[in-house]
């Protein structure tokens, strides 16, 4: 058993609090993910996790068992850092070996132990050098093996990929999901990269100044965001938030907006009808429409229900697979993402196909979703 | 149990050294300050008598002059030994061949203490014996040198003597500072058109501020101490031209049989390195939560 | 009870140059002889100024020293502060009462008590003089201040440094206490060195006294300042200077470099009317624990004021013995004439404590005479500034 | 390295009369850090016969390293004729475990400051720092009185107890600053790897401490072993140390000064503490750059 | 005119050789970016260009002037740092003015100019801080300002993002764009990342060990690699690499992979008829097909002419907008990208559609592209 609960905790430096009452119930073999912006309280909410924080409020339980009080070193607990932590005296096999040993594990079981993680984590060759003379990634690899070795219940990651450049970034992640699958261990993982809380989780928390916005899986985070804030956070390019008036129309809603095409402003209709949400208390009211760079995209590659219209390109930003195009609706710009081969076609005017049907619509007072 | 223990153990380990100092340094200050108060003359005196011996203290004409004596040598001292320590920082920064080498030359004044250093001085300045005699040997009939025998001058031969020792260690401060300014910055100083001079004075030196201030309260520290030099150098002289507060305290207390004055001159600096210290200290710490 | 354990004794002194050396030397030779254990303990520098800080935290601790080289008032003091030892017993069992001067006498016993051995007794105010040098002008040794100046700017006129002098405040206060006692004369000594009396202070005579120093300061040659008294001595004797004016401790090194007395060098007491300016040397006995100890300081005592080491020790430091009955055959013509000088002077009432070397005064008052002369001697202070100075800081030392 | 002459491509000429002018105050600065040096050095090994001669700057004719041998064996030093070489033992059997015992305690001490940071850590580190700033001579009586209630007054473990408190603020202060450069996370990683607060003092702090271990014993070495008021209020005799013999020493003479010999004291004297810089000034610099200048 | 010429352009640190014989002819108003790997010499070249460094061999001139012995403030080029070296005891104001200050330009004159650049970077209020007090975007900006302020022929950046957050990275790019079209200026624009390369540059100059592998358009550069360290380099994820001999089809040639699907290896011979290589002379022999992730998706989504057939997914991740998935060619992993709205249904075996038109072809031996 190591379920990861934590109830209502809260934690204050002084007077300032840190973490407001967070509650978090992580299943065993569970990988969650804490995003959240630059000082949010995403460390400290691991850092308690671990023990090298106190709690200030609230209980923390691994299985059954409350560990508030539980020295870190007892709580089975294996942690990764954004640094990487390497102890710089010592070789691989030893920085491996070390929480062994601390924890009275003879000589020779240590020694098996360290090579068989070293073998999964391809680096048995790099055993007798020191930190120093390794690269990022088998820095990052070595402290993986930290974790790994003493097989602990819980791991915590701490931002352990952003000190990589993109392409190491890339196959550290791969890498970790797969560990993920083959140990079935329950992984509380820190970062601020949107991109790798989409991929890695079976659930995300998204925080924001010490609260939890959500706590959902990744699908339901990219397509469901409560809130403008984790909509606005998630999702790369961001999402566009377009504000407009809701209407009743013929078959059911619709919000005006005004789209530049062939340099005059062109007003169009946003067919909401098929949208899920209720509608009915927003008629004559603004709504904030959120909507997703690759859902306005050329004609002919959605499969759901779409509207078609002409909207001017403004600047192109090809990134190699797709072409971002900046379009210019209610006079502010709006990003759509086209496949490659079209952009490098045309300029100036062409249809996109919006499918509204994806867009999230929020409250504009409260930036809160409407259901 | 065992656990509180471990909880605590920082606490602990800080915990001789802490009590060590706050009786070694705060016990003994605060004996000071008591002593002051009283009218101790051979030995301390534990009858208070008020602020008698500070009163007393201020009349004195010597004191006065070790006062100013560590005015003027102090700023001198520390505005001498930041210059030259800083000027040879940054010649010897330029790709200088052998900089090691002349780097140790630079620096050897430190391992020697003020009493040697005051004596090899006090040689080269005899006039009759150092340098003087040989420079007038060369022809240069008015060169004088002979500092430590002029009343006016003998406190700028103190300051010659401590910079000479200083200088080396400031240069040292400077040089490993420099060395670790981002060398981005300089190329941008040089396309923006400063000259290699203008670099330093307008941009890598007005950005070493820290190591400014950490130079002045090692220098400020060496001054305020400063005893063996006085006394090993000119003896305080000539007449007590030349003394400073630490060899008046010494004076007043083990030769003239005046604890209680020599206490209310060791309160009296004690006063003066607070006065630096504690605003230096409390904008160093406070910036530093996360140290 | 305890077995009779070997006499100890920890020697606190400043005696590390010269004739002084050579003199201690000898009493810890007549001590190990006498079965003793020696433990020396010496601190060299400026008559005595670090050794001031050692005895005080000593005694502090707790764990003084048997035997320290301290003089004049200073014994008052540390006896009154309840620090020093009784020697009654040595004392009656030799006789001190009938070998030893009254003034003497003075010095070294607290409430009737003796607490400190006399070792010898200076003169201070003496000129040393080179012969040669003198002859060079056609002088002899001047018998009074005008005549010491106009030799003076002779020698000065023949380049020659008339006066060897070293620049440190205690050799300018020993300049200065001569000149007192010659320009002034031995009432106006007592009155204004001995017994601070605020008029004398004061008074027109120690304008004039100034003045003189500051003749004298042009007698100097530039390098003085921070030299040490020993190298002036050794001008003296180099013919590079005509004369000093120190204490007879000078005799020592004249002494150690072979010299003798009214052929090498000549001595002459200072200007004045028969004064007499007397330092002398004690180590006073502090409270110490263990019969070794206490057994070591008494056979000090013993030792120091006995005729033999008075003898031999007076001999090699150039000063006479403390006490009287010391056969006079091996002193030379200087000590023979600080002997029958000393005793003249006690009869004349004209003895008198030395200000300079702590026999008349000590501590604060002594140090302000000290400050006052020194920063006199060092700069351009007129006369009259330096008596209000004088007279201001001899009331604040008070 | 910021050097400026890789700025200016072309114009080699000004550039030559340029480093003219830095070598020139490069070497005067040096002629007068060195000229003590070399006074001290050739007067140590000329005779007397030449001192008096000649000036105190010439060459000496030939080298003689008799005063040195006098010095360090057969000078006087008050009544006993034992030169500084018994006297340099007893500062060596004093400034050693002085050096290691406030070095430990800086350690230490600014580890738990930094690593361990426990409330009023800044203030009890402030407060110990000021200790660097109290003048000796002030301490002098009551550390008297301290050292004849605790009875080791004149004896060296007196001497060892004053240098390792007073050393203590410096030591501290250097390694306060040297060990909030190193990353908290590796205590914390430490802390899960299951290790105590010593272990991880001794296995992962001490064995990244060496730039400034060295910083600090070079110091504390020099303090030290340069120390004379210390050394002369709290010791006398046979239990000096060779600054206050050496004083006492220069002090000692007999007619002429012996100005080689003295010079010769001076040299032995200073020697160990030279040899620290020589050898290991480059470790010194490197120390300071990471540690003191930051604070 | 500010055009830009690099003639053969060699540097050496003693004898070892960073840049060798680099030739690049930039038009005025033109936007290169020089992008490789760490390491490979791109700094040296801008260092070289700057004056900040001699040029060993080889030339370099802006406009008809050859400036290889010009002094570095003559040169009439501004330069943006990766560190932005800003000045850190001055203010923004003064950072900003200190270039012309050192020209002599008058002061009231340096204020206007000062406050025109801050209004055009939005950072006006911020004129009176120290570079301490500001966040890293505002310190990238202030670091354009520098550079802008001084209207200098020839724009130089040394990886001027690459200290930012992912987010603010994408912001800024879309500044420096907009900011080139509105001075346009000749910019030379180092990087390590392609996205930045691809996203922002008129050409790409592709540098590796110090010698240009490729310098063309970003089109060019994304479709027609001309060799494998190219193809390899630039896209995200990577290109696919499929070792396969060619063979002699009916209709032109083809090439035989194995393909997992439903638990079993598949033969599959993609079809190379329609490749505008010639590939004549490799029949029988083995060459590498470079195939992009997004050449392999769903069914239905491409233009071109495709090849379908079923491949199992080892692994998905959902990146957003897209689902990566880890398919099993020739027993290696090959990339494929399909839209998110897919992956989220279909785990094990789906069909894929692959465009083999935009596959580059290349030779093993000499890696190069095969026309
Ligand atoms: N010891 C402390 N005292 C006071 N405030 C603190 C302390 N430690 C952290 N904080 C504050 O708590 C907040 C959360 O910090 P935390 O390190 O958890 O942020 P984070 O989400 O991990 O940010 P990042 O992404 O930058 O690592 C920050 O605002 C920080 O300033
Ligand atoms: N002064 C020098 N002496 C010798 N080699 C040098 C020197 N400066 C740079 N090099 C070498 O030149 C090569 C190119 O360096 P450069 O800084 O141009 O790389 P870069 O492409 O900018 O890399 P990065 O992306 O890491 O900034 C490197 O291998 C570097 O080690
Ligand atoms: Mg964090
Ligand atoms: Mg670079």
């Amino acid at each position: 058993m190591a379920s990861l609960t934590i109830k209502n905790a809260v934690k204050r430096y002084g007077s300032v609090e840190v973490l407001k009452s967070v509650d978090i119930d992580l299943a065993d073999g569970e990988f969650l993910v804490l995003l959240g912006a630059s000082g949010c309280g995403k460390s400290t909410l691991l850092n308690m996790i671990a023990g090298l924080e106190s709690v200030t409020e609230g209980e923390i339980s691994i299985g059954d068992r409350i560990i508030n009080d539980v020295h870190p070193k007892d709580r089975d607990i294996a942690m990764v850092f954004q640094s990487y932590a390497l102890y710089p005296n010592m070789t691989v096999a030893k920085n491996i070996a070390f929480g062994l040993e601390m924890r009275g594990v003879p000589k020779a079981e240590r020694d098996t132990a360290v090579l068989d993680v070293a073998k999964v984590l391809k680096m048995d060759h790099l055993l007798d050098r020191k930190p120093s003379q390794l690269s990022g990634g088998q820095r990052q690899r070595v402290a993986m093996g930290r974790a790994l070795v003493r097989r602990p219940e819980v791991f915590l990651f701490d931002e352990p990929l952003s000190n990589l450049d993109a392409k190491l970034r890339l196959e550290m992640r791969t890498e970790i999901k797969r560990l993920h699958k083959r140990l079935n261990a329950t992984m509380v993982y820190v970062t601020h990269d949107q991109i790798e809380a989409l991929t890695l989780a079976d659930r995300i928390a998204i925080l924001k100044d010490g609260e939890i916005q959500q706590l959902a899986s990744p699908e339901e985070i990219y397509d469901r965001p409560v809130n403008m804030f984790v909509a606005g956070l998630v999702g790369s390019p961001p999402m566009n938030f377009i504000h407009a008036e809701v209407a009743r129309t013929d078959t059911g809603y619709g919000a005006e907006i005004t789209v530049r095409a062939n340099g005059t402003d062109n007003s169009v209709l946003l067919d909401l009808t098929n949208h899920p949400a209720d509608l009915s208390g927003f008629v004559g009211r603004e709504i904030v429409i959120g909507i997703r760079p690759e859902a306005i995209t050329q004609t002919g590659s959605h499969d759901g229900p779409t509207q078609c219209f002409a909207s001017e390109i403004d600047v192109t930003e090809a990134t190699g697979a797709d072409t971002l195009c900046i379009l210019n609706w209610n006079g502010k710009e709006v990003m759509a993402r086209i496949s490659s081969g079209y952009a490098r076609i045309i300029e100036g005017t062409m249809d996109f196909s919006v499918d509204i049907s994806r867009a999230s619509l929020f409250d504009p007072q409260s930036e809160m979703r409407i259901a | 149990m065992t656990d509180r223990i471990a909880r605590l153990l920082p606490q602990i380990v800080v915990a001789p050294g802490f009590a060590a100092i706050l009786f070694f340094v705060y016990g003994f200050i605060i004996w000071t300050g008591y002593i002051s108060l009283t009218n101790s003359k051979m030995l301390p005196n534990y009858s208070l008598i008020g602020f008698r011996p500070y009163e007393r203290l201020f009349q004195m004409d010597r004191w006065s002059v070790a006062l100013e004596n560590l005015f003027v040598f102090g700023v001198l001292f520390i505005l001498a030994a930041i210059v030259i320590g800083c000027l040879l920082a940054v010649l010897l920064d330029q790709k200088i061949r052998a900089e090691g080498f002349i780097r140790t030359i630079y620096l050897y004044p430190m391992a020697i203490s003020f009493i040697i250093t005051g004596t090899a001085w006090k040689w080269i300045m005899n006039p009759s014996l150092g340098l003087e005699t040989v420079v007038r040997g060369w022809g240069w009939e008015s060169f004088s040198f002979g500092w430590t025998n002029d009343s006016t001058l003998a406190v700028y031969a103190l300051v010659m003597a401590a910079v000479w020792q200083s200088a080396g260690f400031v240069m040292a401060l400077f040089l490993s500072a420099l060395r670790s300014v981002d060398q981005d910055i300089i190329k941008a100083a040089s396309l923006d058109g400063a000259s290699p001079w203008k670099i330093y004075i307008r941009i890598i030196l007005p950005s070493m501020r820290p190591v400014f201030m950490s130079a002045i309260v090692i220098l400020s520290h060496l001054a305020i101490k400063s005893f063996d030099l006085v006394v090993a150098l000119t003896g305080g002289g000539p007449g007590y031209a030349s003394t400073l507060p630490a060899n008046f305290m010494y004076e007043m207390t083990f030769r003239r049989n005046e604890i209680g004055v020599g206490a209310a001159s060791a309160m009296v600096m004690l006063a003066t390195v607070a006065a630096i210290m504690v605003p230096y200290l409390y904008s160093e710490l406070r910036g530093k939560k996360h140290g | 009870a305890p077995l009779k354990a070997d006499p100890t004794a920890e020697v606190l002194h400043y005696w590390t140059s010269g004739g002084e050396a050579q003199a201690v030397k000898a009493l810890q030779e007549a001590f190990l002889a006498r079965g003793g254990s020696w433990v020396d303990a010496p601190v060299a520098g400026g008559g005595g100024d670090a050794q001031a800080a050692v005895l005080r935290a000593r005694v502090l601790a707790g764990d003084p020293p048997a035997a320290v080289q301290i003089k004049g008032p200073n014994i008052q003091e540390w006896a009154d502060a309840g620090a020093l030892g009784d020697l009654s017993a040595v004392a009656e069992a030799q006789n001190w009462d009938d070998v030893l001067p009254a003034a003497i006498q003075d010095i070294v016993k607290y409430e009737g008590n003796y607490v400190a051995v006399p070792v010898n007794v200076h003169r201070v105010d003496w000129i040393w003089a080179n012969p040669e040098v003198l002859a060079q002008v056609g002088a002899t040794v001047p018998t009074t201040w005008d005549e010491f100046n106009e030799t003076a700017d002779k020698l000065l006129a023949a380049g020659i440094i008339p006066l060897a002098h070293g620049g440190q405040p205690w050799q300018d206060a020993t300049v200065f206490e001569t000149v007192v006692l010659g320009i002034g004369g031995v009432d106006f000594y007592r009155k204004a060195l001995v017994d601070l009396d605020m008029e004398a202070l004061g008074s027109d005579t120690m304008v004039a006294v100034f003045d003189q120093m500051r003749k004298m300061r042009g007698y100097v040659d530039p390098d003085f300042p921070g030299r040490d008294w020993n190298l002036a001595t050794a001008m003296v004797m180099r013919g590079e200077a005509a004369m000093q004016i120190m204490g007879d401790w000078a005799k020592g090194e004249f002494a150690a470099a072979g010299m003798v007395p009214g052929v090498d060098y000549v001595c002459a007491s200072t200007p004045s009317d028969n004064g007499y300016l007397l330092n002398s040397d004690s180590f006073a006995m502090f409270n110490v624990s263990g019969d070794d100890n206490v057994e070591g300081q008494a056979l000090l005592a013993e030792l120091i004021l006995g005729t033999e080491f008075q003898e031999t020790f007076n001999l090699l430091k150039g000063s006479i013995p403390a006490r009287t009955d010391v056969p006079r055959g091996e002193f030379d013509e200087c000590a023979i004439k600080s002997m029958d000088d000393m005793v003249a002077a006690a009869e004349g009432d004209t003895l008198l404590g030395s200000m300079a070397h702590e026999i008349a005064q000590a501590g604060a008052v002594r140090g302000a005479f000290i400050d006052v002369a020194t920063a006199h001697f060092n700069s351009d202070m007129s006369s009259q500034d330096a008596v209000s100075q004088l007279v201001d800081a001899i009331k604040l030392a008070q | 390295m910021a050097d400026s002459a890789s700025f200016t491509p072309g114009n080699t000429g000004s550039n030559l009369a340029l480093r003219l002018a830095l070598w020139t105050v490069l070497i005067v600065f040096a002629i007068w850090f060195l000229l003590p040096a070399y006074v001290v050095v050739g007067t140590s090994l000329k005779d007397l016969e030449e001192i008096r001669g000649g000036s105190l700057l010439a060459l000496p004719h030939e080298i003689n390293f008799s005063a040195w041998r006098h010095a360090w064996s057969e000078a006087c030093i008050g009544v006993e004729c034992s030169g500084l070489e018994p006297y340099f033992w007893n500062s060596v059997g004093m400034a050693i475990p002085s050096v290691i015992i406030s070095t430990l305690l800086g350690a230490l001490t600014g580890y738990a400051l930094t690593k361990w940071k426990f409330k009023g850590a800044n203030l009890v580190f402030a407060m110990i720092l000021f200790g660097c700033f109290v003048p000796f001579q002030v301490v002098i009586l009551p550390m008297a009185q301290t050292l004849g209630k605790i009875g080791i007054t004149n004896t060296v473990y007196g001497l060892i107890l004053v240098h390792s408190v007073y050393g203590m603020a410096f030591t501290t202060l250097f390694f306060r600053n040297y060990y909030v450069t190193i990353p908290d996370e590796l205590v914390r990683a430490a802390t899960i790897d299951g290790a105590g607060f010593f272990t991880i003092f001794r296995r992962i702090i001490l064995p990244l401490s060496p730039p400034i271990i060295v910083v600090s014993v070079i110091w504390q070495f020099t303090q030290i072993w340069n120390d004379f008021l210390f050394g002369a209020s709290f010791t006398t005799g046979g239990a000096q140390p060779i600054m206050v013999a050496m004083n006492n020493l220069v002090n000692t003479t007999t007619g002429v000064k012996q100005y080689n010999v003295d010079m010769a004291a001076a040299l032995i004297t200073a020697a160990p503490t030279l040899f620290v810089y020589i050898i290991a000034g480059r470790y010194f610099v490197r120390g300071l750059t990471a540690g003191s200048v930051k604070g």
